[in-house]
């Protein structure tokens, strides 16, 4: 199991990146696996950074990888306001160019490249667990 | 991320290098949309040397074949690493785009 | 910067803190155009305390902008300091723009 | 006269930031000019760092700041392509919404901000001096 705990600026997800790097090369992951990996985390501490805080504070957010067999484990936790990603409308990705919407991208890829996300509120903390298969 | 500007054949060829990603995108983002509205129409986004994307970079090629479609216009793309393929797909974007394997196939 | 969004009458309100330049105006522009995407035309900028504007920041309101000009509305700024709002008068944003003094203006 | 110099990378316009105001408080300016110093300062390093090397390599921007009597003279060193601002076609500030360009407003802004500006190509390096009158 690995840990990382980061204060809620852009500038760390840089951080996140060194962090899943460091996990491939322990677990000998393929860099495919890493990629997406580091894309999974990349979308979900952006939001995190970017919407769920109204305020100027400093915030920590923590992020969990764990390998087993033939899964590896994701977990992010943050103090933001409470954001089920799961209860998000999924974005039209077949829509014409013309009606085809600019955002809502991040979370469709997030729930593209995990098989499993399970979301949980606990003492004003949003706890998510996402599991990718190898 | 760097971007290295050219030319082949009649197409403004941009080589995006490194990282594409929320701390990146909005240089690109610049370099691109003003591009398009200097007049560019044709013009050949070569991957060859991108070794990260995010939604955050997705968002600007969005943004610029909306503005391309206003002419009738499709933004080109070549020289993928697949693992990016396979975020372009997921991402309803090959649909969206014309997406070659070499940049000759593009002038062709 | 932060952004605390809420509602004000019939407007959506946007109030931006602290500095709106090429580190953080990525973050405003998908916001802001996420909100107008999902539908939402009667949008007010709270620059009360909005201390830095660069010209990364002015152009996610020229983008806006043009999304809205589509559904014939402008976009609604208040409460700009006035080197704040110099800055907007150089670049031709008062023409482009609808700006008042204060919040209750702009529902009146 | 007060000097900086940065690596091109985009969070280092901090650095800047932190730079103008420092120069600004050792020389009593009022908040309005600081900002304004900054802007310029800002737009001009901004345009360095994503505009002007065609390389992933580290380089150095220099940035003179000094105060005369009633005048604050900018200066902006870079060795990245040669660039010349007051030879690029300004802006239409006056366009109608539709007819009307995102991009550009960097260099108009620098242009209104400023009283005199020239340029100079030296030994490979982009050599820019400002004028700002109080
Ligand atoms: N952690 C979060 N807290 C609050 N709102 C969020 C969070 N993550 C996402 N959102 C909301 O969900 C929307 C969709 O997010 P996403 O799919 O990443 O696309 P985008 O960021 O491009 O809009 C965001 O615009 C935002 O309104
Ligand atoms: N230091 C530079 N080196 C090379 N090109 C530059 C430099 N600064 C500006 N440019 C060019 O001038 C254009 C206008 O710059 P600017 O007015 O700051 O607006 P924007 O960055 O929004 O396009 C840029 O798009 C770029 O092509």
């Amino acid at each position: 199991m690995k840990k990382l705990s980061i204060q809620n600026r852009i500038e760390n997800l840089e951080k996140v990146a060194e962090f899943v790097e460091l996990f491939g090369e322990e677990h000998g992951l393929d860099s495919k696996t890493s990629f997406e990996l580091n894309l999974i985390l990349d979308e979900l501490v952006t939001n995190i950074i970017n919407y769920a805080y109204d305020d100027e504070d400093k915030h920590i957010i923590e992020i969990v990888l764990e390998k087993s067999n033939n899964t590896i484990n994701i977990q992010t936790i943050d103090d933001g306001e409470e954001f089920n990603p799961l209860k998000k409308n999924e974005v039209n990705v077949k829509a014409s160019l013309e009606d085809r919407k600019i955002g809502g991208l991040g979370i469709h890829i997030v729930k593209q490249k995990t098989d499993d996300i399970s979301y949980e509120r606990k003492e004003g903390r949003n706890i998510l667990n996402l599991i990718k298969k190898l | 991320m760097e971007i290295q500007s050219g030319k082949i054949g009649d197409y403004t060829e941009l080589k995006i290098i490194g990282r594409l990603d929320s701390n990146t995108s909005l240089e690109l983002e610049k370099e691109l949309t003003g591009i398009i509205e200097q007049g560019e129409t044709n013009i050949l986004i070569n991957f060859e040397e991108l070794n990260y994307i995010s939604s955050s970079g997705l968002r600007v090629f969005l943004v610029a074949a909306k503005m391309l479609d206003k002419e009738n216009k499709k933004l080109n793309f070549c020289c993928m690493k697949d693992f990016i393929k396979e975020v372009f797909d997921i991402s309803g974007f090959t649909a969206i785009f014309a997406i070659y394997k070499t940049r000759e196939e593009v002038i062709k």
